[in-house]
């Protein structure tokens, strides 16, 4: 039986999220109140019976390795399979490889050991509670050398930067663009087959190459059969502060919510040992997400308070994004804004950004 | 190899005054407090007072149960040389051995308990809420030189007819015990959590396990007859919140008690976790439409209707116009729209029809719901002769 | 949620005719192999077949064998939807419920197979030692479109008498069961494994559980009750090697078959791992006058003596100038010097005194000691008589 | 009560192994048949009840981390406390800070977080197998600030650059030195008060320091309670290829095997799914370690064989350390060698160092 292996590849992955990137990769941000952004990929993984990962960090892992821990929380833990994190080695003066290259030539013994026939290989930016299954018995079927997993957004400047795919009307890929008026979205996740992905690394390191996806897979269209394969539920991709914020509160939206979490479709994440949110008497929570461990004497509104948050009588929450442990105090008022871990907003305070521009707060402040 | 004290959890109780909510279940499967099971408390107990040796019995129904605990993993039982052990009936070359009473399980594990070669064994029991240092009775127990020392709270005097009380000498040492009395001369009940020295109890198990009018059980039988040889028994004096939720009217008031702004009992306490299990839900999302007072809600809740004074397990979902008030709904009930419920316990995945209405007066025990519950007496049509009954009793 | 197929393992087996050995310790529990319990194969052969969702059925002393297999930790069993769950029996409101047979044991559980709605059962016996890919089985069940596939091996002729023998057409359906029969019209022998379409299976459990006469077993009712009714039964030849290791002397014979330097069962195949714990001995010593040929040693040993055809657990110590041969020596197990040991099992932790001699000949079954059998027959004084009888025997 | 948490430090130690240490640091070395460096000061912390551990790791870290894994095989993979590994991070343009020093500062937030009042720091070049409750005993009952394990080897060449500690007759530190001719040893184990440690890290730190213990402890030493708890058990330290080899094959002598692995006192390692070892009928064995997984047809005299190793007819083995997954195939002689992983010496090769400077063989070779 043909199977497959996964690999998140974050070397290309930039800090896009400014405070919120300052001290953590964006693999580790949090999102959607209780997860941070790779929990979805590495969940979808593991729900698609991928069982051996690979994880190659770049910078700012420290928060992400706390987070995965021994992978024990997405079943990653076996001694058949699991999960490896293979951070940058230092630099060996007889390895000249850049970029995403240095870390498969640096680790392709652990591509050798392993059994697959294929590789998955993805991002964390590109949201959706998903199977790859699908996804890999197309790419089994049309006996692709690579099938990249697409998507359609509607035309807006969000996805300006994202690589758009052409299509022949089989579903062969006939280019990868950046062409701003095309809907069809790469997601950043594709599969391909070991033994073309040995060939390319090799390739591309001997001709003193960086990206792996630009230089072996772009460069070499005409030469492969690379597939798309069209994925149509519910998904957005993250990479700005301005579509985080606005992801973010689209979850609050029922319908949305129940794209992203269908019951039965779990999402895995740390599991931590917090109490039910607590709900006071003064409480007054509208359209909002609460995670556990929150205790609520104000007001929140079209909001998402992750784990611990605190909200104080007559404060006031609203458009808001609060992540762990913080507090708003008495009377304070928060809007239009995304605060970082374990922040005191103080008495009476006032605190608003634009709708457009939410105000950030870096993390373990009092304002 | 050798551990000072091994600590025996009897987690095997029927909980028959539980009526449908230990139906096929054991009393410590028993869900509790939005995230937990009844035995979580004691279990988080032990591994917070590093008690890293622990043997829970288990008989009735145990299939959830042991699901739950499996090696003790979220409670960091999981240990290589000692650890959590589930310890059920089994047969042996004499044929099979139901426990047959709270000492006959200690009696017939003795085996277990001295691999260990511990010089105390502590009996717990897995029924009751509490946040307790078992390290410090302990602590008592040693200073005292005492053969056995028993844990004991000061109950409200009207209660205590209750409870076994415990007669005591100024220095805590115990002259007398009294089963449930009419008129008893103190108000201090034992919380059936025992400590003793290993060598002396196993005289006294393996004495009790001979003679054939014995409950053999440990309040009825194996105290008594220690006190009556004139052993050192002493009494630990707990103080703290403690609840017996033995009784579907008292296990509603310990929920309740939870829904109050200071109880000494918080499940938030970073010193003093409470550990369970976590099943991955998404996050709570309170609706435009939604309002929640005086309530704790867990994961994957999606509440379109008002909570009051009411707790939600994860994965429970509240459609709109509906109101929920004193009532523990279990994970994954879904409520429809038009619903009242008051005082009423729903048990797991439950669906409640739209436009029921359930009301317990304050002078009623509250309202068990299962499935059987539903079939037979929500029928969906609004004209039920039933359902109207409910609703002019609101 | 819902599994394609749900893995029975019937581990609660008394094994009789183990003697001593499973003395206190259920058959799957006994030590094999130099490292392994005889229940790690099959464990093994489950997670290297991809079949995830696992139930133990265990009843007789089965303390040893829940702490060996906890929740399945080292066979990748510890898993959060599905994986390895203990079943033992248990009391649910009727009172006691011990399994009766192995049907019985399944229909006992008939609920913890309903939780993954199955399409398949295959149940297992947790007593052989053989690697089988156990999606191969499945496979031809799902082509042959059976009812039921119960695996086959051929046996030697002479031994058709001892096993339940399969008669098939030569699509391999099975038109008659021979239960040990005098003259085998086929070598074919059942091993005990079986799949099953689940709600056939169900139907048939049903209808066992209400025959009183029934012994509730697969192989004596529930199979020949299929046949009867004309199911599609099927067998499924198995080529390899297997051993039931039922008998002291079979479970002998299959440790000298592990020295042979080629048999078809590799424990160091890459490809098909066997798992198990380790208790972290340190490496293995063979000191200056050491020497060990055709044989298995394992962590923690230090080797003085002469070791051929034997196989050692961990920790096993053996002092200079004695000679250990074909035998197999359990964890812990102490030898003194001037030894002698010629096809003996010793168990766990015993210690044999300096200047002992135990030879079993070749056609007497090997000698199994006990700490029992130390101290009645090998008192340390050279002049025991028994000694003396022993010597002269050798 | 108070209590003890661990840090193993690895940012000053040194690569002396030349080939073995080519690709991993000294703390993943292999030793003794079935171990590696750290898994005795591991294990070590773990029988001393130190449930919460963190590593400073430097570089060359892949296969450290590959090996601790979860910490599961230390009984550290809890959710109170377990193994935290804290790689170094990244430049960060305000930050000043170098050496240990660095990671000090980088990880403060995780010291803060445990509740110990004691940090044990370790390195891993002091081997044995002891319990460290004694010494953190000792360390209150004296109500040191800081408290050295320390121990009295012969004099010799070998200790030559180990710390040395003079002490006042009730103990007292009173000079540490690099005296040659002192034969009382730093083990370079100690323990600090928490609140110590932080005050002269940010001391440090300030005046662009680099070497904890060198500027931080000795030159504050008379301004400090300073102790010593001397052991006696038996112990080594390895900071050459000439003690790694020398204290390797003495472990071969009963007598120091039984003290370094009494019955009762494990050492944990990562657990392997090896068979028991087997030899068969024509192997010719005495004074080695056969770790499982090994297969042995040809002699092996006076050598360590790590898990794996196969030994052919006619082959023979002296005075040789051969780690896992080697093949010495037949009528091959190797003898006074050390042997890196997954090496194969072909028929009738002939390889032989001296007595004094072993051959080293680095990895993944055939030869």
């Amino acid at each position: 039986m043909e199977s497959l292996m996964g690999l998140i590849n974050l070397e290309h992955e930039h800090d896009f999220l400014n405070e919120l990137t300052q001290t953590r990769c964006p693999a580790a941000v949090p999102f959607a109140g209780r997860y941070r952004m790779i929990d979805f990929t590495l969940s979808n993984m593991t729900k698609s019976n991928i069982n051996e990962i690979a994880v190659f960090t770049k910078h700012k892992y420290r928060s992400l390795m706390h987070h995965l821990g021994s992978g024990v929380d997405w079943e990653l833990n076996k001694r058949h399979g699991g999960l490896y994190i293979l951070p940058p080695q230092e630099n060996n003066q007889s390895d000249m490889s850049k970029g995403d290259l240095k870390h498969f030539c640096n680790n392709w013994d652990y591509f050798e050991r392993n059994k697959s026939d294929h590789v998955l290989i993805s991002g964390t930016s590109f949201i959706s509670n998903m199977n790859y299954q699908e996804l890999f018995q197309h790419h089994l079927d049309t006996n692709a050398d690579v099938t990249l997993l697409t998507t359609t957004y509607n035309l807006s400047t969000e996805h300006e930067h994202c690589l758009k795919v052409d299509t022949a009307t089989n579903g062969t890929v006939t280019a990868i663009t950046s062409d701003k008026n095309n809907p069809h979205v790469f997601s950043g996740i594709y599969i391909i087959k070991k033994s073309l992905l040995a060939e390319l690394v090799e390739k591309c390191i001997a001709t003193y190459k960086e990206h792996f996806f630009i230089d072996g897979i772009i460069a070499n269209l005409h030469r492969l059969n690379i597939q798309s394969y069209q994925y149509n539920g519910y998904s957005f991709m993250i990479h700005s502060v301005d579509s985080y914020y606005k992801n973010s509160l689209a979850l609050l939206e029922m319908n949305n919510y129940k794209q992203l979490f269908p019951v039965g479709e779990k999402i895995y994440t740390k599991i931590s040992n917090h109490a039910p949110a607590k709900y006071n008497t003064t409480s007054n929570v509208s359209k909002s997400f609460i995670a556990t461990g929150g205790v609520i004497d104000g007001a929140v509104k079209n909001s998402l308070l992750f784990r611990g948050v605190k909200v104080q009588k007559g404060a006031v929450v609203k458009n808001a994004i609060i992540l762990d442990d913080c507090t708003i105090e008495e009377n304070a008022h928060v809007e239009n804004i995304i605060i970082d871990k374990e922040v005191t907003v103080s008495k009476n305070q006032f605190l608003k950004g634009s709708e457009k521009q939410p105000f950030i707060v870096a993390k373990q402040k009092t304002v | 190899m050798k551990k000072e004290c091994v600590t025996m959890l009897l987690a095997g109780g029927v909980g028959k005054r539980l009526g449908q909510l230990t139906k096929n279940l054991a009393k410590p499967a028993v869900p509790f407090g939005g995230r937990y099971r009844i035995i979580d408390f004691t279990l988080s107990n032990c591994i917070n007072s590093r008690m890293h040796t622990v043997g829970v019995l288990t008989q009735y129904s145990p299939f959830e149960l042991h699901k739950h605990i499996g090696i003790g993993k979220p409670w960091d039982l999981d240990r290589m040389e000692d650890g959590l052990t589930v310890l059920s009936p089994y047969m042996n070359s004499e044929g099979g051995n139901w426990y047959l009473g709270t000492a006959d399980a200690i009696t017939k594990n003795i085996n277990f308990i001295e691999r260990y070669d511990p010089k105390y064994v502590m009996v717990l029991s897995g029924d009751h809420i509490y946040h307790m240092n078992y390290e410090k009775i302990l602590q008592q127990h040693k200073e005292t030189n005492a053969d056995a020392t028993i844990s004991a709270i000061q109950v409200p005097w009207k209660e205590t007819s209750r409870f076994g009380i415990l007669n005591t000498t100024e220095s805590m040492r115990i002259y007398e015990f009294e089963e449930k009395p009419k008129h008893a001369k103190n108000n201090l009940a034992s919380m059936g959590i025992y400590i003793f020295n290993w060598s002396i109890l196993k005289r006294y198990l393996e004495k009790d396990a001979m003679l054939l009018d014995s409950d053999h059980d440990f309040g009825k039988d194996v105290l008594p007859a220690m006190l009556a040889d004139g052993m050192n028994l002493y009494a630990y004096k707990f103080e703290g919140y403690w609840k017996d939720v033995g009784t579907i009217g008292s296990y509603w008031e310990a929920h309740m008690d939870l829904l109050e702004e200071n109880i000494p009992l918080s499940m938030s306490d970073n010193e003093w976790l409470t550990y369970s299990h976590d099943s991955n839900f998404g996050p709570q999302l309170i609706t435009e439409n939604g309002k929640a007072t005086d309530s704790l809600i867990n994961n994957g809740c999606i509440v379109s209707g008002k909570i009051d004074h009411s707790v939600l397990f994860e994965n429970v979902h509240i459609d709109k116009a509906s109101s929920i008030k004193q009532s523990i709904l279990f994970p994954g009930v879904r409520v429809g729209s038009n619903v009242v419920l008051d005082r009423v316990i729903v048990k797991e995945n439950v669906t409640i029809p739209d436009h029921t209405v359930l009301v317990a007066s304050p002078n009623e025990e509250p309202i068990v719901v299962s499935e059987e519950y539903v079939k037979e007496k929500l029928q969906p049509m609004e004209e039920s002769p039933l359902l109207k009954r409910m609703t002019s009793n609101f």
